[in-house]
């Protein structure tokens, strides 16, 4: 080294972050402020998961030791704690780091530090550029793969509709956006964005209803799903509505709007009716083993309140994550457990209904949805499962079966080389 | 009613600018034993104190010594951000060229914003500028195109030259991380800008504008134009503002919106004001109080076995009750504390020195000129 | 004009007077329906001190406020030196050559008393914006500059052993003495008094009327108070307003034997004889 | 012509929510010359006080009424325990305290009550009057809110202008020492104030949750906004901040409607700067007073 | 003698941090009587009216109402209790209009017409004030204001008056007026007065009694002609 300084790396010491009997991993939530609503409860829900999991021998005889920080949803603050969970923390990798904005912030740091930055909780197509970003990998299915599926779908069953856009003003809506207009671009006849934070959307949906819309999709976040289902009903405006994966959360804006019966409203679900996508099975599906296996989980090793659906989104990251870990093998790495994702990453099964799209070339996550239609607390298929690829991939049909968990609820998946 | 002029000589000034410089050149070495000493993550968290502490230095010299009140610091601090966001793009520019234009550019903006804020006083002040924090994060979101939109800029941070960490290592034998680099830079600023605040406030600047504070109308009668005096203010305390978000921006490595929101502008005064109003120390230990206080809370929430995300709100509550803690017991903030506690060492050694007032009531109604004080 | 003889007294008089350094001609300042000035006119001549008394609300500190700017008249002129000024700023009463104290203190609560002077000499610094910044020696100079102004000003008016106190914690006659001597740092020609006797006891306003007629050998002086021992003493002239008019003029004596000015303001003889003592 | 109608009334009746917010501002100000900022976090306790009642089978009047209450209890206790210390101090420390106490509160509630989404029942109907042959965007509730707004309007205007407590608390507010010496209990028109306006506050905190989604921090967009309208008023005026609260609501709903929604802050302040650039003190202030 | 008087005030001490204001300061106020305190600039003549009236505290005696203790009492029950002060400089609250700043001061207990009643009973004596009623009271001017307060203690008809340089920025011919007032007030209704003034002379000229402070102590308390007349004492400390 210049100036006569010590290497780098010396030696064959441990990987950082992984001792004898653990792996240390974190992420970055938002648990307080205006975004903590529903997104603080997903790290509950992997480290219930990853109490399983230690409680069942763990991966590879070590626990994982699960951190996770609170960024308030500010990417200052995100860099801050990441900071914190690297360097003083000392993590091995990063596990669902939730928020466009937010994880932004840190993707140099994260890469240029060789952190694993895996399963990034957020459909941005910024997660996938493996030249660029060789730690990083997506996780859930893009907003465009989801955009594309849905408008395909109108394409198909509503060909006449009129339809309008309901957009969050950032990455999200466009992505989206972007999907539809692939497929509908000459039936919509309006997009409007709302700024998130500004939660007065009577504009928005009065211009929606102003334009004559019969259709609306919906890429937005669950409290504007909720926001926007209230507005309409003030001006009785009752288009289809279709809405993202992400805004659509049954259980949780179902149960949202059909409080409101107390104060004598309406009947209890206003949300029926409305179509969405699914790529996880959710609370709803209650004989769905993997639902089962989770209730489960949750009973013995989760916090206060009810498995949501928001905690089955973060059980899967992780569950995802406990398959890399195995892959990497016995004497995991930094660069082993990328490597080994690169090359296992599309046959992994598991809770999701279609592959990840890993590959050396990709770090895109799920590769699709299935549409689905909101009937009281549950949902009812309006689709089989679809999968495609960002641009102009094709979307087709996915044909396997969806595999149940593994016995014990621990995946079991092969060292890598 | 002559004057022995041994007692006049006893108030002219032994070299202000020598007794600062000695004073930051002290700091400095502290400064580098510090960041030497201490482990890659506190360097980052020093790292981020510094950006906090050049704009709150900056937010005392305003709000301390001139009296107006900014509760929009953030959006100036935004503005530095996403200036020296566009320069560094693509590393088309040294980043001591990026701070400069941040710098310039955010005084512009002073002018601006202090020419619409000279004629307001008190809670009117205090609206326009939490208007002004809410307000201009969004002009980041309108021209998406340029500016990232809620994403925002992502900045690639300045490497630590080849020269600089051989020097480093040939005086400390310590490794020089990016981290330990950019708190470097953000120190060298601060010390920097402290320093050159120090010199503004011993002299005739920082004199008029505690004048201009006091009594609106006697600095008038002496010839103070009260409209520049109070736009310079905001000008100075602008360009330290746009000098913390271009540190910001490099240490954070991106300027996004959600970075500036109305919390960040909160956050600065109330550092300004716990640490001690109108001083440049205070400032620095408000700054310090804002970066260390929430982790060290959070670690002693989860220690206490609280959950990870009922220990992250135990942040904002001891932080919330440390604030009106802080201002119940200790006024005058932290430095009203150590200035009492020196006061009284000098009583104690019978020399006693002149007695400040407390603080009065800032601008709030007309005074009344028929009394008496 | 609403008394012309009072105009004749003025303009008219017995001395030769020479050229009025400061002049307000035909003053008239409304506030809503209330007519605080009605057609006033005032002439300060170079070292003299000229009075101004009337009944409280008569308008006294309104024409002050006229002359400093801080009130336009509604009709009416000033001049200074014999040039007309068109448009009054307070803040460039100072650099004219003219100062004024207030009717309170108006001191600077958080400034020693030898910042507060100094900022009374404020409009002699030369160095700017940059010099300070970096603490140049220019600037270094011109602190030392303005601190000998300001050490002069407190040592005449007497207050320069309180240098590095804050005004607050001074006991109110000395707090008077340093608005004095930061009025006096601006080394004005006009010097504009309003009540500067008021809460001091007798000792000190014999002395404050002293200090005053000393001023004359520098500058001119327009004082105005109710305290009759310090204005009959001091005076060269007096003025008499009573509700926003011009009701006598004249010398100290003309004026205090005039039955308007004892029925408006004076009232019976019970105070009047206090000079006398 | 219909979205027209509609970004009206929906602008209408999310400035009566400012407007509500904005008079418990100013009740605050006009009482103890205090910005509270910790308005919002209080009003959104007792909210959730109301919440947890009516969860437990109580009725929403009853949820109502013990929010009211609540807000009032905690306007007197804040007031007499930390508020106290600092008035008659410098302005900011004030101003830092009910910052640090936003703060606090808002977390103590995310701790006690879970930082997640929760539904808030309204008391009337939800859904929009029907005109001719299309719903118009305005709801029973909206008149409830725009009615309450007007009542604690007018309530407030009476108060300080025919009332001897309301003269007293102006003069305890502007100078203790004169009320003290006048024989005016200064400590308990201080609590009074604070009280009253933690009363308004918590109503407007009922308004907004009204048939909407609560969450620990939502009230944050009502208190800049509330902020805004009540400077816009000019402080001191009851009728001020209703004005300025439907100016802003108005305002924001067109420029969102027509303009985009991004620019709704950008108007905010673009609104509020253009007005005191003409008024200094807000369109209500009376003429600026003598200065010297 | 000890219950003929109204205020009594008991070997007083205050002190602001260091500075020792009054010393152990005895003083004796009766009905129907004018008390004048003088002394020069700094005797503690402000610090002791502040003391009776509450708004400092003594840290040592006491002050007595109609023999009731009252030291430890707050501000606003002494005011209830009959007294009012008039404040040196500062009194008028000057966002508030006249009428307010007036009806400030007889918001105890009496009937609406009676308050109207007093209220144009100071109109009268101040007929300045009666023009500018609704104006805000910060346009007023300084002998303006300080009418407004005096006008105001009045008005509730106090037992005791603290009055702290009432002639303050007043006209002389006002200062007569005000001192006439002040002796009729005192001979109808038997009122106790504390004058405080500068102004020696004027101030003995009415008095009945007086004490002169120096340096928080009393040093001389006599009745007022006595003290007038006391060649020594004058020009010691009265300065005429
Ligand atoms: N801004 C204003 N608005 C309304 N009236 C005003 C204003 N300023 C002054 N006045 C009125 O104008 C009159 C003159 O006031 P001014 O202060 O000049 O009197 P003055 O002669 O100085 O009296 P004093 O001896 O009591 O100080 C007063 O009656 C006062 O109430
Ligand atoms: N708030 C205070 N803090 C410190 N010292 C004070 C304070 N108020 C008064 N003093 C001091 O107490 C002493 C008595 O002051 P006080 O005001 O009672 O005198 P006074 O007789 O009323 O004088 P004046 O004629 O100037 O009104 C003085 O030495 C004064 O400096
Ligand atoms: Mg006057
Ligand atoms: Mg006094």
């Amino acid at each position: 080294g210049a100036g006569g300084r010590p290497d780098e790396n010396e030696g064959g010491a441990a990987e950082v972050g992984v001792t004898e009997d653990s792996v240390k991993v974190g992420a970055h939530f938002p648990l307080t402020g205006v975004a903590a609503p529903g997104y603080s409860a997903i790290p509950t829900g992997a480290k219930a998961y990853f109490d399983y999991v230690n409680a069942n021998g763990g991966v590879h005889g070590r626990t994982i030791d699960y951190v996770f920080r609170d960024d308030a949803y500010n990417p200052t603050n995100t860099s801050q704690v990441v900071n914190e969970l690297v360097l003083q923390d000392e993590i091995f990798a990063m596990v669902g780091g939730l928020g466009t904005p937010t994880h932004s912030a840190v993707l140099d740091f994260l890469n240029s530090n060789g952190v694993p930055d895996l399963f990034v909780s957020s459909g941005s197509l910024l997660w996938d550029q493996p030249e660029k970003n060789p730690m990083t990998f997506g996780w859930q299915p893009d907003y465009e793969v989801e955009g594309k599926i849905i408008g395909q779908y109108v394409k198909q069953n509503f060909p006449d509709a009129k339809v309008g856009l309901f957009l969050q003003d950032d990455d999200f809506g466009d992505d989206g956006e972007k999907g539809a207009r692939a497929y509908i671009d000459d039936q919509i006849v309006a997009a409007e964005r709302y700024a998130p934070g500004n939660t007065d959307v009577a504009p928005q949906i009065a211009a929606l209803q102003a334009s004559g819309a019969d259709l609306v999709i919906g890429f937005n976040v669950p409290s504007y799903t909720a926001l926007s289902q209230l507005t309409a009903m003030r001006s009785n405006y009752e288009p289809q509505w279709i809405y993202s994966n992400v805004g659509s959360d049954p259980a949780l804006v179902g149960s949202l709007l059909g409080r409101f019966s107390e104060g004598k409203v309406t009947d209890a679900s206003m949300l029926d009716g409305a179509i969405t996508t699914e790529y996880l099975p959710g609370v709803d599906e209650a004989d769905n083993p993997w639902t089962q296996l989770w209730q489960r989980i949750w009973d013995e090793h989760g916090g206060e309140g009810d498995l949501s659906n928001y905690r089955i989104y973060g059980m899967s990251q992780a569950y995802t994550f406990v398959q890399a870990l195995q892959a990497a093998g016995p004497e995991p790495t930094r660069e082993g457990i990328v490597d080994a994702l690169e090359q296992v990453g599309q046959d992994l099964q598991g809770p999701a209904l279609v592959p990840y799209r890993y590959s050396p070339d990709s770090h895109a996550g799920l590769s699709g949805v299935k549409v689905v239609q909101i009937t009281g607390t549950t949902t009812k298929e309006l689709s089989p499962v679809m999968v495609t690829d960002n641009g102009d991939a094709e979307i087709t049909e996915y044909t396997e079966e969806h595999a149940p968990p593994p016995e014990n609820g621990i995946p079991n998946v092969e060292p890598v080389g | 009613m002559s004057a022995p002029t041994a007692a006049a000589r006893r108030f002219l000034p032994s070299s202000v600018f020598g007794r600062n410089l000695l004073t930051v050149l002290v700091a400095l070495v502290a400064v580098v034993l510090v960041l030497e000493l201490t482990s890659p993550f506190r360097n980052s968290q020093l790292a981020t104190m510094s950006y906090y502490a050049i704009a709150a230095v900056g937010l005392t010299v305003l709000t301390g010594l001139n009296g107006q009140i900014s509760l929009g610091h953030g959006a100036l601090m935004a503005v530095g951000a996403y200036t020296t966001g566009l320069l560094l793009e693509n590393e088309a520019m040294p980043f001591p060229v990026a701070m400069l234009a941040a710098m310039v550019v955010t005084a512009v903006a002073g002018i601006v914003v202090g020419a619409a804020a000279a004629r307001l006083h008190g809670p009117y002040l205090a609206g326009a500028t939490l208007a002004l924090a809410v307000g201009v994060p969004g002009i980041a979101i309108y021209f998406d195109g340029l500016l990232g939109g809620e994403q925002g800029l992502r900045i690639s941070s300045p490497t630590p030259p080849d020269w600089f960490a051989d020097a480093m290592y040939f005086l400390t034998a310590g490794e020089m991380t990016s981290a330990r680099y950019l708190a470097y830079i953000g120190w060298g600023t601060l010390l920097l800008v402290v320093l050159l605040l120090a010199n503004l406030i011993a002299g005739r600047y920082g004199r008029i504008w505690r004048a201009v504070r006091d009594d609106e109308i006697a600095a008038e009668l002496a010839g103070v134009r009260l409209g520049r005096m109070r736009v310079l203010a905001f000008v100075v305390s602008a360009a330290c503002a746009g000098l913390a978000g271009a540190v910001l921006a490099m240490v954070v490595r991106l300027a996004a919106p959600s970075g500036f929101t109305i919390v960040l502008s909160l956050a600065l005064l109330t550092a300004v004001v716990v640490g001690g109003l109108g001083s440049l120390g205070g400032a620095l230990l408000g700054s310090a109080l804002l970066v260390f206080l929430p982790p060290a809370v959070t670690d002693i929430g989860t220690d206490l076995g609280m959950s990870g995300v009922q220990a992250a709100q135990l942040a904002p509550f001891v932080y919330g009750v440390v604030l009106v803690v802080v201002m119940l017991a200790a006024p005058g903030g932290v430095m009203g504390i150590v200035r009492r506690l020196r006061h009284a060492g000098r009583r104690a050694r019978g020399r006693g020195g002149p007695s400040r007032p407390a603080a009065g009531k800032q601008g709030v109604g007309a005074t009344d000129q028929g009394g008496r004080g | 004009m609403t008394s012309p003889g009072v105009s004749e007294t003025r303009y008219l008089g017995t001395r030769t007077d020479p050229a009025p350094l400061f002049a307000a001609t035909g003053v008239t300042v409304r506030f809503g329906g209330l007519t605080a000035l009605d057609d006033v006119s005032l002439a300060a001549l170079p070292r003299e001190v000229h009075g101004v008394i009337g009944p409280n609300g008569a308008g006294k500190t309104t024409l002050f406020n006229v002359c400093c700017g801080f009130v336009r008249p509604d009709a009416g002129t000033l001049s200074w030196r014999g040039r007309e000024i068109g448009d009054l700023r307070p803040h460039r009463l100072a650099g004219m050559g003219i100062a004024r104290t207030l009717q309170g203190l108006g001191l600077f609560r958080g400034l020693t008393v030898v910042e507060n002077v100094m900022v009374g000499a404020d409009r002699f610094h030369r160095s700017g914006f940059l010099s300070g910044l970096f603490a140049l020696p220019r600037s270094t100079a011109d602190e030392r500059r303005l601190r000998e102004r300001a050490w002069h000003a407190m040592s005449e008016a007497g207050v320069a052993g309180y240098a590095a106190a804050y005004p607050g914690s001074l006991p109110y006659p000395v707090q008077k003495r340093v608005a004095l001597a930061r009025a006096l740092a601006t080394e004005p020609d006009l010097l504009l008094l309003d009540e500067p006797a008021s809460g001091l006891g007798h000792d000190e306003i014999e002395e404050l009327g002293a200090f005053v007629r000393g001023l004359t050998e520098r500058m001119a002086v327009i004082l105005v108070d109710h305290h009759m021992d310090l204005v009959m003493s001091a005076c060269d002239r007096i003025t008499v307003l009573d509700f926003g008019r011009v009701v006598a003029a004249g010398s100290p004596g003309e004026v205090r034997d005039d039955p308007a000015v004892i029925d408006a303001y004076l009232g019976e003889a019970a105070d009047r004889g206090g000079e006398h003592d | 012509m219909q979205q027209f109608l509609n970004v009206t009334l929906g602008g209408l009746s999310q400035g009566a929510i400012y407007a509500a917010f904005a008079l418990a501002l100013v009740l605050i100000w006009r009482a103890t010359r205090i910005i509270n900022f910790a308005q919002g976090s209080m009003a959104m306790f007792s909210t959730y006080i109301a919440l947890v009642l009516i969860e437990s089978g109580q009725s929403y009047w009853a949820g109502f009424a013990a929010a009211l209450l609540a807000g009032l209890v905690l306007g007197a206790l804040i007031e007499r325990v930390v508020i106290r210390p600092v008035e008659g101090g410098p302005e900011l420390n004030a101003v830092i305290v009910t910052l640090g106490l936003f703060v606090a509160i808002q977390a103590l509630a995310a701790i006690l009550f879970g930082a997640s989404f929760e539904s808030f029942p309204a008391p009337f109907g939800l859904s929009g009057f029907s005109v001719g042959e299309f719903t118009v965007a305005f709801t029973p509730f909206s008149a409830f809110v725009i009615g309450s707004v007007v009542v604690v309007m007018l309530a407030l205007v009476a108060l300080f202008r025919f009332t001897d407590i309301g003269l007293r608390m102006r003069a305890s507010a502007f100078n203790q020492e004169v009320a003290r010496l006048l024989g005016v209990r200064v400590g308990n028109m201080l609590t009074l104030g604070w009280a009253f306006a933690a009363v308004v506050g918590s109503l407007a905190g009922l308004l907004i949750a009204g048939g909407n989604l609560v969450h620990p921090a939502y009230m944050d967009p009502v208190i800049v906004y509330g902020f805004v309208a009540a400077v816009l008023g000019g402080l001191e005026s009851p009728a001020g901040a209703v004005v300025g609260g439907l100016l802003i609501g108005l305002a924001l709903s067109y420029v969102s409607g027509y303009l985009g929604s991004e620019l709704v802050t950008l108007a905010a302040l673009g609104i509020l700067v253009a007005v005191l650039l003409v008024r200094p003190h807000g369109l209500f202030s009376r003429t600026t007073a003598r200065r010297v | 003698m000890t219950d003929e008087a109204t205020l009594e005030v008991r070997d007083l001490t205050t002190r602001y941090g260091p500075v020792t204001a009054l010393d152990g300061v005895n003083v004796r106020a009766r009905p129907g009587e004018i008390t004048a305190v003088l002394g020069a600039n700094g005797a503690g003549k402000t610090t002791l009216l502040r003391s009776i009236s509450g708004l400092v505290r003594g840290t040592d005696g006491s002050v007595l109402l109609g023999g009731r203790d009252m030291s430890r009492a707050p501000v606003e029950a002494i005011a209830r209790a009959g007294v009012a002060h008039v404040p040196e400089g500062r009194g008028v609250i000057t966002e508030l209009t006249v009428e307010e700043n007036l009806r400030l001061g007889d918001l105890l207990g009496a009937t609406r017409p009676q308050r109207r009643h007093r209220l144009d009973g100071v109109y009268e004596m101040f007929p300045a004030l009666a023009e500018r009623r609704r104006q805000e009271a910060s346009s007023l001017s300084g002998g303006e204001r300080q009418m407004l307060v005096i006008g105001r203690a009045l008005l509730s008809g106090p037992e005791v008056l603290l009055l702290d340089e009432p002639s303050l920025g007043l006209a002389p011919r006002i200062v007569t007026q005000l001192f006439g007032l002040l002796r009729d007030l005192v001979d109808r209704d038997g009122l106790t007065v504390l004058l405080v003034e500068q102004n020696a002379r004027s101030a003995l000229a009415i008095a009945d009694t007086g004490f002169v402070l120096n340096l928080g102590r009393v040093v001389a308390a006599d009745a007022a002609d006595t003290l007038a007349a006391d060649d020594e004492l004058r020009h010691a400390y009265l300065g005429f």
